[in-house]
């Protein structure tokens, strides 16, 4: 039974799911559960916004509240994970990424290849990610690529709650460990999503709209102002084609190719900074492998070479806009409507 | 006239009381204006720890540098940040502080020694020790100071730090402002040590606690250790136990505090009520002159938040400049 | 006047022509003096490959060895620099980023924009990267896409000895934050080198040999894989032009497309991995900014998406080959070929 | 038979020695190899250190892990891994035991409870955290050991997780390899304070110092300790000065060092030596009983390196597998 539920309710189904599914599911970080040790309630944050709450309360002390040092206790999800358990550490932002990187890029991310392919790292990392939330320079950041760089991580960015439910059931379950971006500007966002458990497949990219015009991909937030471009475009007689990425690494090539091959045009819309993106990478990787099926060049779209200012006016001109989408599109389009 | 039995003369009592009463005021008017929605992000509040803030300034100048963290208004204003500036950068205005770009959790001043508010725990640690290297290299005489929670007591780079400003020697201090509150959680669970003095002497540093409630406990602890620090005697790590008046940001229910915990802090343990009590009861000030100050902070935080609102917006342009220096 | 020397003197140089320069230059890092505390001899060390060997001696306390806390010390350097010093410091392999990146990605990065324009962090933090030393996946990655992702810092990677002097001045004396790589295996590798004292500019990419039928964009080590790899395409009468960047950020977009416009062919190569890389960014920078130039598909020759391997054997498959660049230059000369 | 006033049986005494004669002749092997160019990449030795690595592996089983460092193959012999699979992984051969993708810095075997030697200082603390947060969730009693020298002993990795380990009372042991030396740097340049069981008790953590020459010692010490971790009794450090015959890695002229240091430890400090004299004097095991050890030992080392040099080496297709479980 399908029923309307937020981003965030969907997250902690997900993670409810599994924990009574499979019992070395345990799940850990900041003020996950709240109020450690003080006078007050227990459960008292449920997470900085809430996620988690009430898991506690099913749960137990399979939830644990973390000292604020990521190395530690990521780095400690990440051996557990060595060890047979199946552990979801919170990395609140993934902008604190860089106090904990290394247990990431070096330990989690190479130890089935450092070791000749005798061992397994089943963990997973959720953290918040993008812009939107006021939230300024270190808070804000879609750092998805330094993630997808790197050989032996997975990646995943839902940008609804139905796939955020399907993709965290499968990222538990995924014997690799698995990067698991929030944005937090759709934690809100609510669409029919099971009661039951389901999982997502990996690099199966979601064709969200349907068009023959121009290929539009993205992921996460962006792919809702895509949305919107298309309907902006679709007034002017084109149709785009919206493809939702859902997961970075391991990335659904043959979808986006397919794509191209019918529409010939391609924008690639993607909330991080411009530089060695996923933007650039998707743009990339379809010029040297469908080079003869582009009409036009192919457009990028992404936030600026800047950190994410503070001001509001400064953060909505930041993030990609639907009408940055529509003025990349006709880019493409140009010369098939001139024709 | 009476005798002053405190360590400070008359006009610095008041300069003290002034900067504590500026940044109550500051931040209870945020909580305000939050609550009507007007300020975007996330805020964190300083009220009820000003006496750390006041009593630690009050042996700086501006060739001494601090670095702050996400509760960083506090040690802006003692440090010397224009209010107005501050005000309007919470706003996101172009006039503010940092144009608008760095909001709340990002206020610096450099030009005042104020390296920066820090969104990411125990970043300042590693940045002071350099300040602090760079004064002795200079050999100016600075000081660096490092503030940090019980939480962030927790960061590894906290923790390197102290042992690099021990073997190097450097003019650090290293002040954990313990509030007894990560966000929700209490330092009771998340720190395995009773005393940071205890883990300052496992780095070679020697280590004090203070109430950080009573301005002149944190004023002549700190005294004592800047000054040795000045002199190059090394650094030094000072704990104030102290009390937030509200939330870990605005918008937190509080749920973990305990019961009336927050009253009973309010009409007890309020650090501008025990320096008030203290220096009028001793007759070195009188009710008047606090009054004064009072009414005198209470216009210049309306006059900053009326400058703010009307301030102008960053424009587009902004958008792209201050990436780089040349690039 | 010019001699001969290696990689490792042409940094020895520009450190202690620095250094006797500006008062306000220091170097700090594990072991680039040694022998800290110890019974035996003052600079024992000099760095762990001899870099920094003999600066000691001739600038005494201003070369500082540090105790193994990365995230300490580079923050220290960042903190000095936002405070008036130059100061350089050592992060000898640039595989261990992940115990410091936060005080490079959200301190020092972000300063300037953060704080409004109001800062200054002129640091540069000296790494060793790249493969072929027989280290295995911890010391042996080509991390650059990393550093190039983010806003507000300046990556740089010479391929040479005289580059290396020239563009490590520059660094020193610029004014923004900057990551300079050292390719390991090129330390011992000599060329004619100025005695005095020279910079070379950000953002000036170095066409090492011209050509006018196929574009191959490189940096680092690869750039001569590229050149081996033209050797064989002139035999059989292609003739590749080669671009060395010198500095992936800032870029010089300007020398890529110029030359993608004369020759209509693209081949990137890139030690680093293939997602989110170097390679993929130049590619999909000229497919949408040259796009109508190119005569076929750009493309990438990169490492593949796996670890760095220890074996040797393993090793020097993971490398870009000049066979490889050969092979995808052949790919995107072709058509031309065949007319 | 004579008394055996030793805290180990006579079967347990040889089995130590043995341990240790594997790893020194593993090692001094490995020297002389290394100096005819036959061995790639970075090797750090551990001879001159095995008392350590057996003294605490003793108490192990295959339910307890450990995670190690950069200078692993002691620790990886004592742990109970194939000393002919390190050997063809040094040689970076298709048998060694990452199947030669590793090398010296990454020999692991799961199975045995090695987490992996490592690359990266302090990377093995937050990962043994984790081991023994699985074990106390299976309730297996498996205790984790992170061993790490001096030097990253001033990683923030490895202080955040002594803090970690308290707070969730986690059965860890903390095991600071102190050979004096980071590389070429003294750790009386880069710790700032002598004893890191002062530093220890700056995390809660109670710790011990011992002479890590003394197998004896470090056997005693680290039972004591891993029996009360095991028990739910918590984490601990334990603190082992040894010393390093060879330099940091091979290839390391190492001019730090004191004159005739090396000299006179291998005369006077061999931990080798050191037990063989106690055990034999006291009479419980024969000098002719460690005669046999040692040549046994030889002849292990021997076959281990003819079967290293004559394995086949990995194949083109294994570039590329192992990167994922399912991609
Ligand atoms: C590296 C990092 N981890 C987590 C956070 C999220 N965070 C912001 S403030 C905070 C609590 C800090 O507690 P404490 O250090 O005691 O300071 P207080 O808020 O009490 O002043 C947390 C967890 C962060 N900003 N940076
Ligand atoms: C994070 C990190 N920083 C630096 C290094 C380089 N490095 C490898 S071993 C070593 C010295 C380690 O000294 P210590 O911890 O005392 O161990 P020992 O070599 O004496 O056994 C250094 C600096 C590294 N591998 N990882
Ligand atoms: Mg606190
Ligand atoms: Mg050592």
């Amino acid at each position: 039974m399908a029923r309307k539920i937020s981003m965030k309710q969907a997250i902690n189904e997900a993670l409810d799911l599994e924990m009574r599914r499979d019992p070395t599911v345990i799940v850990l970080g900041e003020d996950i559960v709240g109020g450690a040790g003080a006078p007050g309630e227990i459960d008292a944050w449920g997470g900085v916004l809430g996620v988690t709450k009430g898991l506690h309360a099913k749960h137990g002390n399979r939830l644990m509240d973390t000292p604020l040092s990521e190395s530690a206790y990521i780095g400690a999800a990440i051996g557990a994970a060595a060890c047979g358990m199946r552990p979801v550490a919170e990395l609140m932002f993934l902008d604190f990424m860089g106090v904990c990187f290394d247990q990431i890029l070096n330990q989690a991310a190479k130890f089935k290849y450092m070791f000749g392919g005798k061992a397994k790292t089943p963990v997973v990392i959720r953290a918040m990610v993008g812009a939107g939330f006021r939230a300024a320079a270190q808070h804000s950041q879609m750092l998805t690529p330094l993630f997808t760089h790197v050989p032996g991580l997975k990646v995943v960015c839902p940008s609804d709650a139905y796939d955020a439910k399907g993709l965290l059931i499968q990222a538990i379950r995924d014997d690799d460990p698995v990067i698991f971006c929030e944005h937090k500007a759709l934690y809100g966002s609510e669409c029919d999503v099971p009661e039951e458990s389901y999982a997502i497949p990996f690099a199966e990219a979601n064709v969200v709209r349907e068009g023959k015009d121009v290929t539009i991909v993205s992921y996460g937030l962006t792919v809702h102002r895509a949305l919107e471009a298309a309907e902006t475009l679709a007034k002017t007689g084109v149709q785009a084609e919206i493809i939702d990425l859902r997961t970075l690494s391991p990335i659904d090539w043959d979808t986006v190719i397919e794509s191209v091959e019918t529409t010939g045009r391609l924008v690639v819309v993607d909330e991080a900074n411009p530089r060695c993106s996923i933007a650039g990478d998707v743009a990339a990787h379809v010029a040297q492998n469908a080079f003869g099926a582009l009409k036009a060049a192919p457009q990028m779209v992404t936030a600026p070479h800047t950190p994410v200012p503070f001001s509001p006016v400064l953060e909505d001109l930041y993030i990609p806009s639907a009408d940055a989408i529509v003025a990349a599109a006709n880019k493409t389009t140009a010369r098939a409507l001139a024709a | 006239m009476t005798n002053n039995p405190f360590p400070l003369p008359k006009d610095e009592l008041l300069a003290a009381y002034r900067t504590m009463r500026t940044i109550r005021d500051f931040e209870e008017r945020l909580h305000v204006e939050f609550a009507k929605g007007d300020i975007p992000g996330f805020v964190h509040l300083y009220a009820g720890e000003e006496a750390c803030a006041a009593g630690i300034m009050s042996h700086l100048t501006d060739v001494d540098r601090i670095a702050s963290t996400h509760r960083g208004h506090g040690h802006c204003i003692a440090k010397g940040v224009d209010v107005h500036a501050m005000m309007a950068e919470i706003y996101g205005k172009a006039t503010g502080a940092c144009r608008g770009k760095g909001g709340s959790m990002h206020i610096a001043d450099l030009s005042k020694g104020m390296m920066g508010a820090n969104g990411i725990l125990g970043a300042g640690a590693p940045l002071i020790c350099g300040a602090a290297l760079a004064a002795k290299f200079r050999g100016d005489g600075g000081v660096g100071i490092t503030f940090f929670g019980d939480g962030a007591s927790n960061q590894g780079t906290v923790l390197e730090s102290m042992n690099l400003a021990a073997i190097w020697n450097l003019p650090v201090i290293f002040v954990v402002e313990n509030n007894g509150y990560a966000e929700s959680t209490s330092v009771d669970y998340a720190t395995a040590v009773d005393s940071y003095v205890d883990r300052a002497s496992g780095f070679g540093l020697p280590g004090v606690t203070v109430d950080g409630t009573d301005f002149f406990a944190v004023y002549e602890a700190a005294g004592e250790i800047i000054k040795r620090a000045r002199e190059g005697g090394g650094p030094a790590l000072l704990e104030c136990k102290m009390i937030r008046f509200f939330g870990h940001f605005e918008g937190d229910a509080q749920a973990y505090k305990a019961k009336g915990e927050n009253d009973y802090n309010r009409t007890n343990r309020d650090c501008l009520k025990i320096f008030a009590g203290r220096v009028t009861s001793a007759g070195v000030v009188s009710a008047a002159e606090i009054a004064l100050i009072d009414r005198e902070v209470a216009a210049l935080i309306d006059e900053a938040v009326g400058q703010a609102k009307g301030a102008p917006l960053p424009s587009a342009r902004d958008l792209l400049t201050d990436v780089y220096v040349a690039y």
